[in-house]
């Protein structure tokens, strides 16, 4: 259906004009934003749309007969509907509405996890999850004494499926990103949904890096939940979403208790509302919700395969042309291969340590994250306990990666002395 | 902008007022279904008497709510007396096709045309006088919620 | 300290034209928002905050080196450390952000219950709690097979605390709302907190309405547990808050695993990050955060006595003169004395089914609430399915109260055609 | 606006390309401690001996991080070694309050005010070249993770 993507269908340049933070300046230059991957810039369009909400129409949902009261219930369900349509999930009933990815990778661990596993259980993981992914399968493993095992990494930061099939024997659930936060590799969702269902396993795929920047399909997937975030993919803070299979979701316990979630309460217990209301206790992230939405709507109108071709041909600019600028002196993790990573480098730079990095590249105006990403256990395994981290979006071009170069210069020079 | 008047026609109120086969029955052999409206509170307990060949022979509703959900309650009663399941059925679908709002109708299938169709010609009496409640969206479930239970109800006995 | 307050220091008619919402129509006619209790509107100041941290300093928090990352950080500890000065708590290590009430009070529950509560344990809670402060319970209590009790209330809808003592031996916990969303009714906090101290329980009180509307010092209250959300308190959607005595929260077990909350991971395990940020996984709901320490400010500058004399002379408006208008026809659930109760009124009127009255109260641009109010217990205890709710907050005044009146005669009057 | 120059000085670069006592010791008889920074990864390992009388015999530092919480730790190691356990605690509080943004000053009692008067007296030496860390908030927990640890390991041993 979709023909080959022309090199770069977006321009990020006209895109700028969008949104408003870009045009600000630090230091007395105009800021060139390249952490994307830890959270995205906002439209005005989804403030707008929030604003909108809060001046004409706020008002709690579900509840109320009132005008305004059914408008807000009606957008924050067009909003729904809008995630729905974004992923193709089958039903709303199957959109659930959380804080953000980390509450929903909880919900399904506590929940499901709970529910369905005992001891002994194994659960597989890969090695470049986020803490996301990871922290909630201690906890419950603490509980539950569950087995943790790794799927490791080959030594260009793709996944190591030699093995996955010995590996998934006997497992219960896998957890795996879609696309790493720290390395860009694109894993194989499909291949490994499937070979977790061979295996009797369900699949809980992390989307917080692949939803915003790539065509997400839930059903072509094959997974049983996927979880993202809101603020990554131009949507605001507070948050997230959760889709799962309607026939696991239902089977499922309740997460939190409280008003929206439930159907009768009496003194000696209480009933489960219906999808999705069912995991989504208390007032909801109104506001949010309707940002989330107007997200959804900026983005299907650009274009998800057009998004991916513009951060490829991207990432394919910023490959090359730090090769050719730095060459040995630059070191970028993952894939070499831009059909098999996005546009997300964490990278060394000469012996400089990421965080002295980041603090001169601030100086210019130039915006990296320096740290572990969230990400200690793949940290150790690539051998450092930090790195660089320089991550784009539709907003980013060719203009932003030069003046990441020119910077990098400067703080080559800076600590040359 | 619908006014009041769509919404409460006088048929509504005078089966708000005065509704019909208000009570109880004795279970067994009559079947008991409750049905909630987590939104507002209604509660609807809709006691019905199926015979072997399937007919309604008597239904009773009790439980407490709006002047839309009881008429909607009482006008169901008086409609389904005498029915088959089947008919039942049917008489359900149509009253809530009318009670459904069609955004779209790019979605609906061909299949699904001729199905409204076909429900256009139930005869829905009383029960039309409801139909200004499509233009209160909120209020829509207040006037679902007799037949969902009642449905619930008859899967349930058939059982 | 405080003199006695005037009758009322605030004027609800000049604080409307901070709300952009309340300029609004509907119907033709101008809104009369009488829901606050359900969610208040939200003043320019507020959306304000959120736009400039938007446009301005939008970055992910606590882990970035540049400006506009720093920027951000401290954006959102300054808004803890005005809650903490708000709530008058010892530290802000016992302020934690959740996205709702519901979410705090699950918190509490879940962590605190999971780890303290076992087979056979009394958990004491009032016949007037919100859905938030029960269903966890339940929950809870399916899990570990606990005893419920619940503190009965008098005819005038306060809490009966003649047997209190004896319903709270054994007890481990006491969950209690400081005031009732249906009610109205302010509950003797310290009283109970005293009570449950001495019976050897923690108490959790629930401040989703008393915060709002009235002085609030988590000291002189003597509670373990406050949860309120800012949606009720001129903030945004998204944001709840949990407070919690120290020792108590570093006892606890992590509630949501993932990025924030860790010092480290590894494949076997990790360690907890320090309070507040242990109970805060992943990306904190920012602007909202933001949003809700512009809200405290504000609140600040009027004055929280201000606000409770305000209402408190709105309330008695109210009383009197619904009961001069109406007599009979009215009755409003809750205590008749203003000094014991807040600006929410649950009232039944005529023989009118609530969701009647408030379709036609909307017809008149009067926004009340009509149904259970995720208070199903008390409901039945009422002896009703739903009440119609009017509420109040600093921008009303009398005129609001006079168009309830008005659309509540034009109710009357279209009903007994 | 505070330029790089305020944070990186040359003395700083030279403890963190030569970190000085850079290495472990043998526990027992000395004591080894971890210290985190979680919001950026950097680790820090202190191995300290502490003789009968409580003077820091040896000190040795591993572990990994930026240029700052290199540097001091590189420059704690130098101005500890030979030190009482107390001289050490003195030094730990004269370093901190250096660190410490001081935004109101509304809050200090008098008491404080007086501490402060007397840490001001405490020699940083080498250490003074820290001092423009304040300005760049966010690396104020990279100088001070170090002396963190080594407080933490310091009451380790003597417990
Ligand atoms: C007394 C009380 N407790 C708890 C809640 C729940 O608050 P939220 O829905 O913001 O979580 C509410 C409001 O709905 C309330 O009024
Ligand atoms: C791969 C991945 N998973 C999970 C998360 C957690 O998302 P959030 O912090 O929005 O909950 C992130 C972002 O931080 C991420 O990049």
């Amino acid at each position: 259906m979709a023909v080959a993507p022309p090199s770069d269908p977006l321009s990020g340049t006209s895109l700028k004009a969008d949104f408003p933070l870009l045009s600000r300046t630090v230091h007395g230059k105009r800021i060139v934003y390249l952490d994307s991957a830890a959270t995205s810039q906002k439209p005005d369009q989804v403030l707008a749309a929030m604003d909108l909400y809060y001046r004409n129409f706020n008002a709690n949902v579900h509840r109320g007969v009132y005008a305004i009261a059914e408008e807000a219930t009606n957008a924050i369900e067009a909003a729904r509907e809008g995630v729905r349509r974004f992923i193709n999930a089958r039903s709303t009933a199957e959109i659930i509405f959380t804080k953000n990815a980390t509450e929903s990778l909880n919900l399904v661990i506590q929940s499901w996890g709970r529910a369905n596993l005992s001891d002994g259980d194994v659960v597989v993981l890969t090695h470049m999850e986020h803490h996301a992914n990871i922290v909630p399968w201690h906890m419950l493993a603490a509980e539950k004494n569950l087995e943790l095992r790794w799927i490791p990494l080959t030594d260009d930061g793709q996944l190591d499926l030699t093995d996955l099939d010995s590996i998934l024997v006997g497992a219960k659930a896998l957890g795996a990103t879609a696309m790493s936060n720290v390395l860009g590799a694109f894993n194989p969702v499909r291949e490994l949904t499937d070979a977790a269902r061979a295996a009797g396993a369900i699949s809980i795929i992390d989307g917080c890096q692949s939803v915003p920047h790539s065509t997400t399909d839930v059903q072509a997937m094959g997974a049983d939940f996927l979880a993202f975030s809101g603020h990554k993919m131009l949507g605001p803070t507070g948050i997230g979403v959760l889709w799962g299979r309607e026939e696991l979701l239902d089977a499922m316990p309740p997460f939190l208790g409280g008003g929206e979630m439930i159907r009768d309460v009496r003194l000696d217990g209480f009933t489960c509302n219906e999808l999705p209301w069912k995991f989504e206790a208390g007032t909801p992230a109104i506001a949010e919700i309707i940002g989330l939405g107007a997200a959804v709507e900026y983005l299907e109108a650009l274009g998800m395969d057009n998004v991916r071709a513009h951060e490829r041909a991207l990432t394919e600019y910023t490959l090359s042309s730090f090769s050719e600028r730095f060459g040995d002196d630059i070191s970028i993790h993952g894939p070499a291969d831009s059909s098999l990573r996005g546009g997300v480098f964490s990278f060394s730079f000469k012996d400089l340590h990421p965080h002295d990095l980041s603090q001169v590249l601030d100086q210019h105006a130039v915006c990296v994250r320096a740290g572990h990403h969230c990400a200690k256990p793949l940290m150790k395994l690539l051998g450092v306990g930090a790195t660089a981290r320089a991550s784009v979006y539709i907003y980013n071009d060719t203009s932003d990666i030069d003046s990441l170069g020119d910077a990098l210069e400067q703080a080559g020079a800076f600590f040359a002395f | 902008m619908p006014g009041l008047e769509d919404l409460y026609r006088e048929i509504i109120l005078d089966h708000y007022r005065n509704p019909r086969n208000r009570g109880e029955l004795e279970t067994p052999p009559a079947h008991r279904v409750e049905g909630f409206n987590p939104l507002c509170g209604d509660e609807i307990v809709v006691y019905v008497d199926l015979d072997d060949a399937g007919v309604v022979t008597d239904i009773r509703i009790g439980g407490q709510g709006c002047s839309i959900s009881q008429s909607s309650a009482s006008m169901m009663s008086a409609a389904v007396k005498g029915k088959t399941t089947e008919e039942v059925a049917e008489l359900t679908r149509a009253f809530k096709a009318m009670m459904s709002i069609h955004e779209s109708s790019l979605e609906g299938s061909e299949a699904e045309a001729a199905e409204q169709e076909a429900l256009a010609n139930v005869k829905l009496g009383d029960l039309e006088a409801l139909r200004g409640v499509v233009k209160f969206p909120v209020r829509i479930k207040c006037a679902t919620l007799a037949w969902n239970t009642l449905a619930q109800g008859i899967e349930e006995s058939n059982a």
